[in-house]
């Protein structure tokens, strides 16, 4: 049986010192606050879209990303405007920290006429074309194989751009990940491949569904460099994107990245957590990426507990705001539930 | 009878037939302490333990070509789908290899095994978790598709779909996992191919199937009330189809209605309006066939959109009074 | 007018869209210097170097998820697929991404792609290489598909798909490449959506297309000598299906046959009966709508039987003069 | 671009001195000459086909090993009677090694009632399922997907058996090749998956559409033991294989190899071979696995002049009278067109 859990070690060093690591990042302080406001806002965000379902004002299904916010924000500050995002189920974090707008995604979530898709997509499916945000597949892998046309796309148009897709533990044992990477590799294609390792899929340890971890072999054996991050630390995620994505940039092909993390809340709304121990909960709630990072911040003195306070009270009143938005927007039109199938 | 959900019926036709013949396993993404999606195998691992329950990666084309290899050796692999959706990853093994090989083999290869897909919408799940494929399958010969619509057929059905020894597609509406109805004890088993009157009538018969048979049923109870009889007719067997007891109704009730949630076009309605074009009864035809379907869209994440997108009883009331009265 | 062939009216459509925006491109399987499978894309490769022609690895999964990818950024991708037979392999890309993301991002998202795809028996290529498959496609909204009979239709109809914002499945029968036809100099266009009388007749309406088209036309011809009069009408759009000219010929007529080389059971004949049904031409039947179809098998490789599987003119004279004298 | 042609050294050592080979290898002289009788039967099996689809005897297409000979034998002869093999398109020379009667082959190439598929399934879908011979799938890779479900059967039936699984250089781009190792590896499956490189998928060179060769990377970057060897040395493929074998029927797992060889002939009927020069291919014919085998069996003294002359003879007879026997065969009844359609 393969059991082979994680144990390899990390490619990254652990960041110790947060002045240290932003000065070699060329990071200010404003940038590591701002870093760090985003994570909490997305922790506000899906702390919100529990309290919402318990009250019932959600009717589906939702992924929360809780406990993993350092990739979300470390990727997502990396990210250029121009570069494209391309998402899967579990992509709250990953949007906020591209910088969408969370009335959209609130209203969105609520199933909203004001809602990013209109109400039609759902927390599944936020996405923002227009901002070369691709959207968010609920096929487990589906982006993967979307991504090598996007890296085609930068390729002929000659432009600067790159394509960031984000996947999980799971999507990384979908055929299409070795047809993507291997597309990728042959024609140096811009695209940046984070597999974010929360442990599991649904309830599929990782280690039990996978012939071997991490996966960074995979990609390498598809002849793309590939790495196997600590996930919880923001600091460490940032610079190994910015790495990652100016080596795509700059025409050097694909990079693989596996960021490792927790998932802190069940896979789902129907999950009863059978399949792993509050224990071993615990043990990565103590990990927490945000208190990680906090309290690095803290040590630094780039921030204060004040601060931190009033961070929590402005994030919390931005979700509140948020949710005021969605609350009071119209339920789309049951007549134009036919529009859009076709342009 | 006790009364059970239908989701325990097919719990208890899967435990109750992996007992009693050790070549059946389960194959499938979390099928094992989570129970599956929709908790239909709980507890299934505890008692037969890893040697039965094959829980494996997200890897649906592999899980079915699995499925396929295995039972060409003679094993009986009901694998599960999480969602129907997931139909379009797996449509090789299933149609081009579970399907054919006995056929390409001239008749050399046996293919025993079945595929569990949770379908429909109504839960919220949006585009990607709540489409109804069936017709898909019904067009590819060489297989079998099952779609219950009580406990008891399911597990009547689904015991039958296990013993066969072509490959079977067992289709499991979401929103009937908890409907209850009687079971009883003990085993029993429900040929394949053969339909069931859910309600009989005689002005209009409706054929429809799943979740559907229960609006219908609904809404036939509203119409009787205006003095209209409503046959209900469940294929159970969507391939191969009961024609005969289809046109037999039709005959009887010279008016057809069909109704399914999958969508209008190319939907599985035109090949039972097909089939009474070509049956005898053609010619006690009072009025023109009509269907009920899904919209033409992917079904919307909002709850009002949601329920737009598919049949609903008022849709089918409205849609017998029309037939019955001539306006359409 | 000059008369080329089908496969060089399709070869043609392709450069001279390429050679007019930059951001068409062709991506598959050894489309390069090989040329496809069918020699289609022959010499594109040379003209157009490899920055328009991304030759893969066999991976159709990815090359038609790679269409969706570059289509939602802006580009204009054809996609080949080199058999129809594995649309089971590309079916989530196709289905789940390319006919979804539109509507499940509120119309955020435009998805221009084209997928062609060979398709059909006669070859002696068997049950993996040989199916007639866009009855699925038909089922899956925010899909468009084509599927011409001349090279006339292929060329005009292939330039509206390629501008189209919208995912358009293009079949290819493989019969038809070596067929000939006139094709005008320079550009021109067929709406999509738009059917085509192939033949005028007053005493039948066969709807049918692809290599059936030819061999109903023949049918025709022989029928004609004993005074039927028969006309037949090719969709050339299968969706979304041009319903009124279905029903206007059906109006004139009084009789409907569906030929089509797909398997009978849930194939789109079963579509044009529905539509019929549910519009003012059911008043005009003067005979129950038949079918006329591919057997509900996978295709044999023996060449009699591979013949005996899909319907022959022969089989359509038959009909024709079943459905006139009502014997069925 | 990826153009990484294939230069790897072999894992395996060349046969150089028969004798010293068959010794370790526990093979008789006889052993010896039967192998190569059936590399020559293969090849006189496969001109014929090529000579009878020029007599446009043949309604179809075809797919010839002539060249890779070698590897079906090495193979072949390892396979034992209850073992599983699983093919794919390229399957004549797997099927003849594995003792398949020629004339059912021949009969099923022209279409025949006694075909082996009674005609259903002509030259690319030959199966015994009885011998346990699962059939070649024209899907490319489908095979490979089947092979993790023989693998379960075998393991839940607590057998010794071995499936053998087998494909191109192509195949292994498809996605199911992850999910299928991947598999087979979580669950230390006994299959043996063996890649036949012929250089070409189609007009596909292994090294333009593939990120990295060889491909044993992959395999064990799925936890699985990979190998390339050279599969025009009919010994060493032999000795690999059995090794293998043995692997696998001892609960060890799976193991992947990729053979070296080379497709001498186009593709199918419908190649131009305009993407490869004759030069190339005429390198290759100066390998022909079968001259290589004759000439080291000359050279240990195993087998004589004559007796080579008599083994083409031989060769050419039982080919002859498997036409004879398929052309003296009925088409199938029409009638029966639809039979076999269920069980
Ligand atoms: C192809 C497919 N298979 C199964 C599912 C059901 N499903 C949704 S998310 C999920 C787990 C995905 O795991 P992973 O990729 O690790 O992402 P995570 O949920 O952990 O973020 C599963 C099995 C699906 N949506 N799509
Ligand atoms: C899924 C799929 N894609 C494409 C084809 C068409 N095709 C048949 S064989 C082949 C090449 C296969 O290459 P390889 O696996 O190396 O095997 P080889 O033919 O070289 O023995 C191709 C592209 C197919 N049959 N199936
Ligand atoms: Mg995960
Ligand atoms: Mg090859």
């Amino acid at each position: 049986m393969g059991s082979n859990k994680i144990n390899a070690a990390y490619d990254n060093e652990e960041t110790t010192d947060a002045r240290k690591k932003a000065a070699e990042l060329g990071l200010t302080n404003e940038d590591l606050v701002s870093m760090y406001e985003v994570m909490v806002e997305i922790r506000h965000f899906e702390e919100m879209a529990t309290t919402l379902y318990g009250l019932g004002k959600v009717h589906g299904t939702m992924h929360l990303s809780i406990g993993q916010e350092a990739v979300a924000a470390g990727a997502g500050f990396t990210l250029q405007d121009k570069d494209y995002l391309i998402n899967h189920h579990r992509g709250h974090g990953h949007f906020i920290a591209s910088g969408a707008d969370v009335n959209k995604m609130m209203a969105e979530f609520l199933g909203k006429e004001t809602g990013f898709c209109h109400g039609r997509g759902g927390s599944m499916h936020i996405a923002d074309v227009t901002a070369n945000n691709l959207g968010a597949q609920g096929i487990v892998a589906a982006q993967i194989a979307m991504a090598p046309g996007v890296g085609i796309a930068i390729k002929m148009r000659k432009t600067d751009q790159v394509a960031l897709v984000i996947f999980g533990d799971g999507a990384a044992n979908r055929g299409v990940f070795l047809e993507s990477l291997n597309m990728s590799s042959i024609w140096d294609l811009p695209v940046v491949y984070l597999c974010e390792n929360n442990h599991y899929g649904m309830s599929a340890e990782v280690g039990r569904v996978s012939g071997k971890v991490p996966f960074k072999d995979r990609a390498e054996a598809l002849g793309i460099p590939g790495y196997f991050i600590d996930g919880n630390d923001v600091l460490a995620v940032y610079e190994f994107m910015k790495n990652a994505f100016s080596h795509a940039r700059s025409g050097s092909g694909p990079v693989f990245v596996e960021t490792e993390t927790y998932r802190i809340l069940g896979h789902s709304k129907s999950d009863r957590n059978l399949y792993r121990t509050k224990d071993e909960i615990n043990q990565w709630k103590e990990k927490d990426p945000i208190i990680r990072f906090r309290d690095l911040l803290l040590e630094a003195d780039i921030i204060t507990v004040k601060q931190v306070d009033e961070i929590e009270k402005k994030m919390a009143k931005v979700i509140e705001d948020a949710v005021e938005f969605a609350e009071n927007s119209p339920e789309p039109n049951i007549e134009d539930v036919m529009e859009w199938v076709y342009a | 009878m006790p009364e059970i959900t239908f989701r325990q019926a097919i719990h208890d036709a899967l435990v109750e037939e992996m007992r009693r013949d050790s070549s059946v396993f389960l194959i499938g993404e979390d099928i094992g302490t989570y129970g599956g999606a929709f908790g239909v195998t709980a507890g299934i691992l505890d008692e037969f333990g890893r040697d039965r329950v094959w829980e494996t990666p997200i890897s649906e084309e592999t899980i079915v070509g699995s499925a396929v290899g295995a039972a060409i050796v003679g094993m009986k692999p009901i694998a599960e789908i999480m969602f129907m959706d997931f139909l379009t990853l797996v449509l090789d093994p299933l149609a081009n290899q579970a399907a054919k090989v006995r056929y390409m083999f001239g008749g050399k290869a046996t293919v025993p095994m079945v595929v569990r897909m949770p379908s429909g919408s109504g839960t919220g799940a949006a585009a990607h978790h709540s489409q109804s494929l069936e017709t898909i399958l019904m067009h590819i010969p060489g297989l079998k598709v099952v779609a219950p619509s009580t406990p008891y057929d399911a597990k009547g059905l689904l015991l039958s779909a296990i013993r066969d020894p072509n490959p079977v597609c067992f289709v499991e509406h979401k929103l009937l996992y908890k409907t209850k109805g009687e079971v009883p004890n003990g085993e029993y088993t429900i040929p394949l191919g053969v339909a069931d009157i859910k309600r009989e009538g005689t002005d209009l018969t409706i054929v429809t199937s799943e979740i559907m048979v229960h609006k219908s049923l609904s809404a036939a109870e509203d119409v009787s009330k205006e003095g209209i009889s409503v046959e209900i007719l469940d294929p159970r067997t969507l391939l191969p189809l009961d024609v005969d007891t289809i046109t037999n109704s039709v005959m009887k009730t010279g008016r057809l209605l069909v109704v399914h949630e999958a969508v209008k076009t190319a939907g599985w309605a035109g090949e039972i309006m097909a089939s009474v074009s070509e049956s005898p009864a053609w010619d006690y035809l009072d009025a023109p066939m009509r269907r009920l379907t899904g919209k033409d869209v992917p079904i919307p994440y909002n709850r009002f959109l949601e329920r737009a997108a598919v049949p609903q009883e008022e849709d089918i009331v409205r849609e017998i009074q029309a037939i019955v009265s001539n306006q359409y």
